[in-house]
């Protein structure tokens, strides 16, 4: 089926639902690599009213991936709750944008809404909205997890303390860690990226990151963001697993380059499920994703990079994660060119996650071969800050020294926190406030470098 | 060494920028002109020129054969905004390498990817632990190339497995990283899943000699299990010796 | 005198002050215009580091203008007060940004500070500032004015209503007024720029802006923001003025360009004080600045432009204004290019204004000829409201249909308020409140039209 | 009419995007987009290419000289980002001009300045209803060219004054406006404190028998004040009858 829309007397065709979307979408790098961007701003302007005129039940009847060729679009499909979907129903795409912002959206209304809501319904009002109205609609959304602490309530802003080392060295982790509590950070999750995928490596540092956690009795939980795979073979021999974490896209195809299915992905939250090691709840999953991988592993379908991140999440919501983050600036100027490109779609994502029902944070990030700097980072902080972003990273100095990239450092969460009068997650201030941090240049004595093996 | 009490000993543990100590909820000065400085080389890092022909004469003594090849992207900026050219070599240069074939052997694959610098200065001493302990078919020297390109070398020359050296994107602070990604039975159209990694080579991160060691393990267990990619499970124990 | 800085073994050289400073800034077009930027990042980043050395002190021996050929340097120097400097007359450039942050730098040490900084000081700290830094020390200072109601108190946001018609219609002016008194703007001051110079024409505008401010019984102020020898000339015939406005540049040359100089503006704050229209207070004065006037005025002697809008806050706090606001990204792409060159001179400006004691407000804007959007606008308000703007513009829609640019629509600044919990100046928030606004679409009878002559 | 009660009645006094309603903060969608639509028109007008040749063809009939002159920018990027060379001639131009010169008489500069679009459609009936009433010594189109240009082109002319119609940056409500700037004894160096300017030219702003009128009296102020500028204020009364 096609769409068209006069612009100045010129008529703009649109081939089908994903070309619409695709040049309705503000513009970005990764969308002009696939050819799917806009030609000009007429154009996309176009696309936008055609867009904006599209009943929402239209995405129940024409998907952008073929239902037969898509176990996520089969996923999307099958999950869809007609139900909660009654308050919309009636509405066009830009219609939805003004119910989103309308008074009547309150925080329980978004909620309910959710199972109602395909992410290509998400990612198209998305796209006629702007940054403000992404932040005002994503800060009434409320969304909370648990495993041995609580995020996402109201006023709170978490953070992963992401200690990475070249070489995976127990005791430099183990140093970036403690750096990190010493400023606050870890209430997320204590989490590494290994640069091995040695078996033996990432069990040595899950035991590691155990012993630091319960030396310490952080009520917190850890992860090494191994593959799925291997953090699968780590639980098998006895590796004390709080979280799995694993990378997603919003395609079949994208997810088979990362290695993974959805069965497995069940397969894995089970195994993890099984070993019973939340306290005060049980959402055991971390998933990242990020604008442009489903076009790297040339899986995309002709559907723009943004709707496709809405469909990862949808991959997300299935398995019930404790937290979810896009690292948006992560991989290169391919996908999103600058800075501008990367705050937008930050915002993008934290609303489209929100508003699918995610505990949505952001890896805000920016690569050396982008057009960005750190002042676009303290930009996107602040903004997603007011947006409600539910975590973000921290990051010795802003510099990971594995990864090769910057994302937010510990200062900056504690920038962010300030500035908004945002707290951590309860029952990490409370331990933070016990164990004396915050106050004052000396280590306290009962964080003593010692006491994990740091002499 | 005594145990650290002030925040900054911390430091003595990882190259990561802990301890920076803080100015109420920013880092110091001195330290965010640290950075604003390390900045300033990355990205100039990003532009480091690839001396292909020196780093082939380097080569040429390991006794191997020594081929060229460049992607499709046509210069700098154009590889940094399309990856698919990055991982593409001319139909003439597939067809010039298939004369050269090395059926069944090992290629390696020398790639400027995201910052030559790291490639060029420590490529030549990893090869030189390498190429004396595989069966190495052919070195290939390649720029402006992504790691995939290395399928459509391995393809064009018939390989058994390619391995894929590449300079890794700059940080702050390393402009020298050097990455290996091994494909077993390369041929276009592989995905990420099917490749096994080993990343962070450089002498502040991954040495030479573990590297080589472990490049060597993960090609035995390729070739044990016919594959690479995540079926493959890096078990290599940790005690294993490090190559000469 | 000379500075110099080795980065990467290269040696950078500053010939003076006034290069030291502009290669250290963050890169904007004006500066390239101006052939005065840094050449590369390394460049910049030597410069950043040799400044960050730099005694606060040298800021007092070495002027970037002359004394003697400059009447705004005299006014610094004159000024300057010794005393106030003490508390950091000990620190580098470096040193005063680590004393900035730090904790002991409280509104009260701030606010005592303030007559011991010139602009020049205000401005070389900034550049060594990411965004966060600037955003968070902002957001310390407290500065309070009073007319007829109070300005700048913690926890508020105020909004100029500024309802321009292409041909100073009254009605139109008038319809454009109740728009944004409608919708919560009009604190700051409702205040027009008129189309012409025309003295009867600004006369008439003068009454009704004060008409309807008595009908509605407003507690706010009025402006007619014609040149301030047409405004002298208004009083000098009995007009209604309660605020006297005009723009000022950061030299006397720039200034010399908008057909003043300092005796002249001091001369027209005594014709205002003289009417003693003011109910809480005298501040009767309002300034508009914006990086690039003096460049384009080619009276910027080899300075920076920020350096420069620095000095024109010290010509503006001269004169006790009740407000001054950058108009950042009013004039076009030759001075600030993008959105990312607004939004940083935008942070920017705020902070110098905030720190050298003025209540700083920003015109968030753009212009059609520069690469920047309502993104990028969001964007800006969004940070500054954390950073504790003291005002920003309410034009209907966004769109000045006379001045041909785009500002701050009043829906932004309910936005704005809404999502940082921020409220009006208190005599306006009761105002509103008595009036019945902001309940609903319909006009509320209080403010029936037919009141001010739109019938 | 009755008076109005709905908020979007009050849309009668303005074409300010006045009554526009609200959803929760933000402006409705329908709004929202009209927005966008607007601005990518905006941004096209910047770029709207000036017909010099078409123009002074259309200034012929009026029977004063049309002359024709370039600013040394070379294109419009270039006149974006270079303000100076928008005001500068070359001085073979100024040498050119001088030949021509109409001492003592008032010159006519048309300028496409920040829109070519308004100037192109509206200058001609501007000046047709100026030449007439007023002592011409030359119409001047000028291209890429910002206010002070008329300095240079006034003083290679030796003119008495200048009045410089140019194109007015586009908004999103209008992108044909038109403004005039007037400079008495124009020679470069003059600066915006010594012209006079009548600002928002077009049919749904200041109409072009208003705009004359302005400028006769302004003119007529000027010649009698020997200058233009701060001190020369606008008093015309209200009530002065348009030029027909
Ligand atoms: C960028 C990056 C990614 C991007 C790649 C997308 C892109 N278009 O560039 C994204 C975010 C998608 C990604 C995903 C993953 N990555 Co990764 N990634 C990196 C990173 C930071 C830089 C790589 C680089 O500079 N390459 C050089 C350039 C020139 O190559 P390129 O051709 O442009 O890019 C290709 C490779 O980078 C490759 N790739 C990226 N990651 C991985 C991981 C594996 C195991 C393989 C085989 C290939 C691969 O994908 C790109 C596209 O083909 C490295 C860390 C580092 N310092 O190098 C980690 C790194 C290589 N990734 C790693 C891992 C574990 C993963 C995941 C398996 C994580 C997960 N649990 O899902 C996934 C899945 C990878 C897959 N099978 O597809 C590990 C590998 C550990 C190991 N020794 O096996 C590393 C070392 C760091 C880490 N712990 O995250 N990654
Ligand atoms: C941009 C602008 C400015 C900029 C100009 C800087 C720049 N480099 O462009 C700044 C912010 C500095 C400015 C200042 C002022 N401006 Co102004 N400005 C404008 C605006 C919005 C656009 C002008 C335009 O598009 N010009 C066309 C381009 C192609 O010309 P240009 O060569 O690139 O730019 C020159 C002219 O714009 C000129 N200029 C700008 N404003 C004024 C005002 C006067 C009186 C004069 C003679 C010249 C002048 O300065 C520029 C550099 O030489 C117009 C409104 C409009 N819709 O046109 C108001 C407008 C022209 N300005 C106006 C006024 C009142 C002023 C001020 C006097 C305000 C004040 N009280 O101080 C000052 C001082 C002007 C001066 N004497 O220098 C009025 C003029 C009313 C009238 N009929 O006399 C206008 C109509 C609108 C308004 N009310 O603000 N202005």
């Amino acid at each position: 089926m096609g769409y068209a829309h006069d612009i100045g007397g010129t008529r703009y065709r649109f081939g089908d639902l994903a070309a619409l979307l695709a040049r309705a979408t503000p513009p970005r790098s990764g969308d002009t690599l696939a050819g799917v961007a806009a030609a000009s701003a007429a154009e996309r302007v176009a696309a936008q009213r055609a867009l904006a005129e599209l009943p929402l039940k239209t995405f129940l009847a024409e998907a952008v991936i073929p239902y037969e060729a898509d176990e996520v679009t089969r996923l999307i499909q099958d999950r869809h709750d007609l139900g909660a979907f009654a308050p919309v129903a009636h509405l066009t795409v830009g219609g939805f944008r003004d119910w989103l912002l309308g008074e009547g959206a309150d925080s329980a209304a978004l909620a309910a809404l959710r199972p109602g809501l395909t992410p290509e319904m998400v990612a198209a009002v998305s796209k006629i909205m702007r940054i403000a109205d992404l932040v005002t609609v994503a800060a009434k959304c409320r969304v909370t997890t648990r495993f041995r602490n609580t995020i996402g309530l109201p006023g709170t802003l978490s953070i992963r303390l992401q200690p990475n080392h070249p070489t995976d060295d127990p005791r430099g982790v183990a140093a970036s860690v403690l750096d990190g509590l010493l400023l606050g950070a870890g209430d997320a999750v204590i989490g590494v990226n290994p640069a091995t995928d040695n078996v033996e490596a990432v069990m040595r540092l899950l035991e590691m990151l155990d012993m630091v956690r319960t030396r310490f009795a952080i009520p917190t939980q850890s992860c090494v963001l191994s593959h799925v795979t291997t953090t699968m073979l780590a639980m098998e021999r006895g590796a004390p697993v709080d979280l799995v974490f694993q990378s997603v896209g919003g395609t079949e195809g994208a997810n088979r380059s990362f290695g993974v299915s959805l069965a497995l992905l069940k397969e894995a939250r089970e195994a993890a499920l099984a070993l019973n090691r939340g306290t005060l709840g049980q959402d055991v999953m971390y998933f990242e994703t990020g604008q442009g991988s489903a076009l790297s592993a040339e899986a995309h379908h002709g559907v723009d990079q943004q709707t496709l991140e809405a469909r990862a999440y949808a991959v997300a919501r299935e398995f019930s994660p404790l937290l979810v983050n896009s690292v948006v600036g992560f991989i290169g100027p391919e996908y999103l060119f600058d800075g501008k490109q990367i705050i937008r779609a930050g915002i993008e994502d934290h609303f489209c996650g929100k508003l699918l029902g995610l505990p949505m944070g952001v890896d805000i990030c920016y690569t050396n071969h982008a057009e960005a700097d750190q002042d676009d980072m303290d930009t996107l902080l602040t903004l997603l800050g007011v947006a409600g972003v539910t975590y973000i990273m921290g990051v010795p100095g802003a510099d990971d020294v594995m990864l090769a990239y910057q994302s937010t450092s510990f200062h900056d969460g504690l920038y962010a926190r300030a500035v908004l009068g945002k707290t951590p997650a309860p029952e990490f201030a409370a331990w933070l406030d016990r164990m004396g941090i915050g106050r004052g240049e000396a280590i306290p004595p009962a964080l003593s470098p010692a006491l994990i093996g740091l002499g | 060494m005594t145990a650290p009490t002030r925040w900054q000993d911390l430091r003595r543990f990882t190259q990561a920028r802990v301890g920076l100590g803080r100015t109420g909820h920013a880092v110091p000065t001195a330290a965010h002109l640290d950075f604003q400085e390390a900045h300033a080389r990355a990205r100039d890092a990003v532009w480091s020129a690839f001396d292909g022909d020196r780093l082939a004469a380097e080569c040429a003594g390991l006794g191997v054969p020594v081929l060229r090849v460049a992607s499709l992207a046509r210069d700098r900026r154009e590889f940094l905004l399309r990856p698919d050219l990055g991982r593409r070599i001319a139909e003439a240069d597939a067809t010039r390498l298939a004369g050269e074939a090395a059926s069944g052997r090992i290629v390696l694959v020398v790639a400027d990817g995201l910052c030559a610098e790291g490639v060029q200065r420590h490529a030549p001493a990893l090869l030189a632990r390498l190429v004396p302990v595989i069966d190495v078919g052919a070195i290939v020297v390649a720029e402006q190339a992504r790691v995939a390109l290395g399928d459509a070398v391995g393809e064009a020359l018939d390989a058994a497995a390619v391995v894929v050296l590449i300079g890794e994107r700059p940080g702050l602070s390393a402009t020298d990283s050097m990455g290996a990604y091994i494909t077993w039975a390369p041929r276009r159209g592989r995905t990420d899943a099917e490749r096994n990694c080993i990343s962070n080579i450089r002498p502040a991160g991954l040495g030479f000699g573990d590297a080589a060691a472990k490049l060597l393990w993960l090609l035995g267990a390729a070739r044990a299990l016919g594959a690479t990619g995540v079926a493959l499970k890096d078990e290599m124990p940790a005690g294993i010796l490090p190559t000469p």
